[in-house]
């Protein structure tokens, strides 16, 4: 595999190089992508990597969102590429209004590091590829604010239009529905508070990351709406 | 806009939790109230208070500068509302 | 300045008429109030060691893979492959005891810049933690406070905490312990030190603005002459906030300053601010240094000179820079969004002179290294408690004994502290918190690519050991810490230590200080690991009683081989358990054991004999068995004793056990050094013993896993998920009651 | 005390940092500001606000326990500056 993954760095993100790492030891290839920088530098899947964009101050996401990369990334998302958002990525995506809902603190009010089990739910998405639904992963979290919240309307939506991408199965940190994960209408944006960068290692407690990064590195383009 | 003829303004802005959306900050404090001897507290909500000067002409301008800044990035409309409130008005 | 007004400012600044008779031979004149502000931080205890530094000196220092020994701001050691480890740890006590997550927080910043001023980038963070008992509300609100700070700035700035300890002690009401312990990876030639050389060459100061923060003693001045209201006294606020975020940027900036060769000396800003690191840079890089104190960025307005001097605002650093590269490092300054003000020359005259404008008025004046060499260093009376011999006359086996109650009361699993942390960060962690030591992956710092081999972590201390006699307490600390990365299978390499003690004007603290640095040096010079940095904490005390002497350690060791996780603290069905060092005896004595202080109440008594040499033979026994994965677990016996390390086993692993020959509470929970639990399958049983015995290291078949409750002798039988259930629940149930502040 | 004579009332805290305290978030907010277009704001600090409700004979006596609460629990003197306002006084 060659596929290009572009990992964006903001001041204060801290798993972009993880997440290089670990797409690069899966055959890819990845880059840091500046978040001032406009350019994509045509690469064939973006990945919005954990840590503490601008120190997660005002609400996690909410500065990122406006960085010049952000706009680029929204229009390769609209034209059908694929974008992973992982911990603090999928809080810049909700707050970028990419994916629904928002994300808030643990319900109790403690960060939260460790080895969660989750359940896949919907595998039509970019990370889904090969997974059926029912599947059980062992991926770490490391989040304050995972606690994932929306609207009935909205959670009602997700369900029928089979949009959460992953459950807890011991709920950790309060999210409506158990979500650990959610993705667009058309599966090729997806975020997730569980880091699969974490999780591709035996070595490290769990392999099961792996295969998510995988499915990433050969999602195809889905046809633009 | 001629610069000599703006004027600084304090204003501030809250930003609570919506009415129900769960307050994960507020029932903690909730839950801990008793034990500390405040037994008769409740309903706690908890959310963010910022104070900024901006330079407008009126008042009425600041409050309107500062409300766009809540809709477009001081709050998440999702689960937050905002008050603005111009403190020298 | 007339010396009568001098006389009652220096006091007033903590210097003693002897220290400004000093000063005043040394500049052959009266200093003025910046000159003497200056001196009173640069000399204070905190800065200048001057109580301890006569004994630290008797601690080893040197091994041929030591390349930085303790005077810099890390230690740094050559681990191979052209990679080196800078190591430090360091107190927050005092600031944490009034504010404590800022206090905690501003303890994480400031060793992260000990390590990344070296050129390293830290990959690591541990946390010591000490409190007053849990029944106490306050107590529990530092301590709160304290755990919510090192997650909430760690995780921020991006280190993973990765290991720590915690314990909650009446000794420590009050006077919290707060030490942190950072640690970093660098390409050897990249080392960089803190020196300010080529004369020209610009100082410039990177980071935070300077305000008012932490001026703390110092801002006696503003209301001891000048016509200062002295409600601006209050202005100055003595604790500091943390910003993660500025902080990581900072990191990042320097690093990449560093990677293009653009400094030539650089040193972070911590105690005493920018007297400390200009004085320091001009003094080891044997210049002076022209500072022009308008040029620092300042938060507030009106900041008068001795403020800007004193200072401790978080987030700081001062590079030494060529002219030439001044460009350069403005431009990835700016590209970090970090501030960067040019405050410095560096000058050959060895002055160090604070001017307002380049070229303005001369404020102070005086010889840069008179600050740090001439800095005071006492020889403090020091005599041991008059009720020695008393004391070590107790029987400390006294009380009452409910073994299975007393077990539980004495499980605590701290997972609800280290869960709060981000303990994975850098896909380094193999062996995270939870069990004995940490392992983390080596990899190179310049590729990423992994070493096949990974360094073991572990921070110790143990106050009611050093209490009763910290000689012989603090080598078993140490060889403590040295079993714990032994159980992850590294070998011992180096030391850093944290000496927390009480009030050093009692001569029992001193010789407590003293006692320790002898038993901390036998022990690092039997296991070969020198001490290459440090700290000292003084004036640990509350309402003049002094805390219990508690030296903390971090060690840190190497494994040679790492192919798979080791075998850790779980046990399968059906092993044999082992007990590897000193055997289970009814009669072993139980003094400075947990049990003793928290259940049976006595303070006193004498520490069981410890075996320095065999504790070594058993450390790199240990070694060894866990690098081959002889064993299928392994565990040392640490607080609690064999009982307690045994149902931490058995809780891990959801699987029983049946023990034999603990006969009643001195065999359960005395706390005799030097030991281990191993398990391994039954047919290895034999080959194992006699490999021991041809070792050195005393073992005995004690028992086996298997069923779901732990079974030990007849004096307890509890179920596996009785024993979790008291262990998970201790911490969250203890905390979930309520904190306060006063 | 006789509870049929207690009556509830809303109350609202606010918590700021001290004068002189750093205050990061404020900062980074205020560096944010000027690429969303607000040139003119400036000089912003974050804090906290705390609603709930207490019980209490008197908007006086709401006001007391609030303050006790504050200083012992809901905030830290050393940095933080509160203030107390019963909002149906
Ligand atoms: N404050 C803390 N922060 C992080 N990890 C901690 C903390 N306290 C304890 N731990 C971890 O929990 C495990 C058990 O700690 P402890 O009982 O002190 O170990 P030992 O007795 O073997 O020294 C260790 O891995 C330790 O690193
Ligand atoms: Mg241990």
């Amino acid at each position: 595999m060659s596929r290009r993954v572009g990992v964006v760095r903001f001041p204060g993100t801290n798993c972009e190089f993880d997440t290089v790492d670990a797409i690069n030891a899966l055959g890819g290839h990845a880059e840091v992508l500046w978040h001032s920088a406009s350019d994509l530098r045509n690469v064939d899947a973006i990945v919005l990597p954990g840590g503490f964009a601008h120190g997660d101050y005002l609400r996690c996401g909410a500065i990122a969102r406006f960085s010049p990369i952000m706009e680029t990334i929204a229009a390769f998302a609209r034209n059908g590429g694929p974008v992973l958002g992982i911990c603090n990525g999928f809080q810049v995506l909700t707050e970028a209004g990419m994916l629904p809902g928002a994300l808030q603190k643990n319900v109790g009010l403690k960060f939260l590091c460790g080895m969660e089990q989750i359940e896949f739910v919907s595998t039509s998405n970019i990370i889904g590829v090969g997974a059926s639904a029912g599947e059980l992963l062992n991926i770490p979290i490391n989040h304050f604010e995972g606690n994932y919240v929306c609207s009935d309307e909205t959670l009602k939506e997700l369900e029928e239009e089979n949009r959460i991408v992953f459950r807890y199965i011991d709920n950790p940190n309060g999210s409506i529905g158990d979500i650990a994960g959610v993705s667009n209408e058309q599966g090729n944006v997806v975020g997730m508070m569980p880091h699969p960068e974490r999780a591709t290692s035996t070595i490290l407690g769990s392999n099961d990351g792996s295969r998510l990064l995988e499915s990433l590195l050969g999602a195809q383009q889905v046809t633009p709406t | 806009m001629d610069r000599r003829e703006l004027v600084r303004f304090e204003v501030k802005v809250e930003v609570l939790p919506r009415e129900g959306i769960a307050n994960p900050e507020g029932s903690t404090i909730e839950r801990a109230l008793p034990a500390l001897g405040f037994e008769t507290a409740g309903d706690v909500r908890v959310g963010k208070v910022i104070r900024l000067q901006v330079e407008a002409d009126s008042a009425g301008a600041a409050k309107t500068i500062v409300e766009d800044m809540c809709k477009r990035f001081l709050s998440n409309p999702v689960i937050e509302d905002t008050t603005v409130e111009v403190l020298n008005a | 300045m007339a010396p009568e007004d001098a006389d009652r400012v220096h006091r007033e600044l903590g210097l003693s008429d002897e220290e400004y008779e000093n000063i005043y031979a040394l500049l052959g004149r009266h200093p003025n109030h910046l000159e003497l502000a200056m001196y009173s931080v640069m000399w204070s205890e905190h800065c200048s060691y001057k109580s301890s530094k006569i004994h630290l000196k008797r601690l080893p220092t040197e091994a041929p893979w030591v390349l930085v020994g303790p005077g810099e701001n890390a230690g740094v050691i050559d681990v191979g492959d052209g990679i080196a480890v800078a190591i430090r740890i360091e107190s927050h006590n005092h600031p944490s005891a009034i504010e404590p997550y800022q206090g905690a927080a501003t303890g994480v910043g400031g060793i992260l810049r000990d390590i990344f001023t070296m050129g390293a980038r830290p990959i690591a963070v541990m946390d010591p933690l000490r409190f007053g008992p849990l029944d106490d509300p306050r107590s529990r609100w530092i301590a709160e406070g304290v755990i919510s700070g090192v997650s909430g700035y760690g995780n921020s700035v991006g280190v993973p905490t990765v290991g720590g300890e915690i314990v909650f002690d009446e000794t420590y009401k009050g006077n919290p312990l707060v030490n942190v312990l950072a640690m970093g990876v660098l390409p050897v030639e990249r080392l960089v030190l803190g020196r300010a050389s080529g004369v020209g060459n610009l100082a410039v100061l990177l980071g935070a603005s300077t305000g008012r923060d932490g001026i703390g003693g110092v801002s006696v001045l503003a209301s001891a002459g000048f016509d200062d209201e002295s409600a601006n006294a209050d202005k100055r606020p003595s604790v500091q906030v943390g910003d993660p975020f500025e902080e990581k940027r900072l990191l990042e900036a320097c690093l990449e300053l560093l990677d293009e060769g653009l400094v030539t000396g650089i040193q972070d800003l911590g105690g005493a601010g920018i007297t400390c690191a200009t004085s320091e840079t001009a003094s080891r890089g044997g210049a002076g240094m022209d500072v022009d104190i308008s040029a620092i960025h300042s938060r507030e307005e009106g900041m008068e000179p001795f403020e800007l001097m004193t200072s401790e605002s978080q987030e700081r650093m001062l590079a030494i820079v060529q002219p030439r590269d001044l460009d350069r490092v403005l431009e990835i300054s700016s590209r970090w969004e970090i501030a960067a003000s040019v405050i410095g020359r560096v000058t050959g005259d060895g002055q160090l002179r604070i001017l307002d404008g380049f070229d303005g008025e001369v404020l102070a004046e005086l010889p840069a290294s008179t600050l740090h060499d001439d800095a005071p260093e006492y020889d403090r009376p020091l005599a041991p408690p008059q009720d020695l011999n008393e004391r070590r006359s107790l029987d400390a086996s006294v009380g009452p004994v409910d073994c299975s109650a007393d077990l539980l009361t004495l499980l605590r699993d701290p997972a609800w502290v280290y869960s709060q942390y981000d303990h994975q960060l850098f896909l380094n962690t193999v062996v995270g918190p939870g069990s004995d030591g940490t392992l983390l992956r080596l990899r190179d710092p310049r590729t990423g690519r992994e070493t096949g081999r990974a360094l073991g972590l572990s921070t110790d201390g143990n106050h009611r050991w050093c209490h009763v006699d910290p000689r012989q307490g603090t080598a078993m600390v140490v060889a403590e810490a040295a079993m714990n990365i032994a159980c992850v299978g590294a070998e011992p390499m180096a030391v850093v230590n944290c000496l927390n003690f009480g009030n050093p004007e009692h001569p029992d603290v001193m010789w407590q200080l003293s006692e320790a640095v002898d038993g901390m040096s036998e022990a690092c010079k039997a296991f070969n690991a020198p001490v290459v940095g440090g700290n000292v904490s003084l004036y640990n005390e509350t309402n003049s009683i002094d805390i219990a002497p508690t030296p903390v350690v971090g060690i840190i060791g190497m494994h040679p081989r790492l192919v798979e996780q080791p075998p850790g603290i779980t046990v399968g069905d059906g092993l044999s358990l082992v007990l590897l060092g000193q055997q289970p005896q009814g009669d072993v004595s139980m003094a400075g054991s947990r049990w003793a202080w928290e259940i049976g109440g006595c303070k006193g008594g004498t520490l069981p004999a410890f075996d320095l040499a065999q504790a070594v033979r058993t450390v790199a026994f240990v070694s060894e068995i866990v690098q081959k994965n002889r064993v299928e677990a392994v565990h040392d016996v640490g607080d609690g004793g064999i009982g307690v390390a045994l149902a931490e086993m058995a809780i891990n692993s959801r699987v029983g056990m049946d023990v034999s020959g603990l006969d009643d509470h001195r065999a359960l929970f005395n706390e005799s050094g030097g030991r281990v639990v191993v398990a391994l399958s039954d047919s290895d049983l034999r080959s194992f013993l006699e490999e021991s015995s041809n070792r050195g290291v005393p073992a005995q078949s004690i028992g086996r896993t298997g069923g779901l409750s732990l079974v030990l002798g007849s004096i307890i039988d509890l179920s596996v998920d009785d024993l979790t259930r008291a262990s998970r629940d201790a911490l969250p149930q203890a905390l979930g009651q309520g904190t306060v502040s006063g």
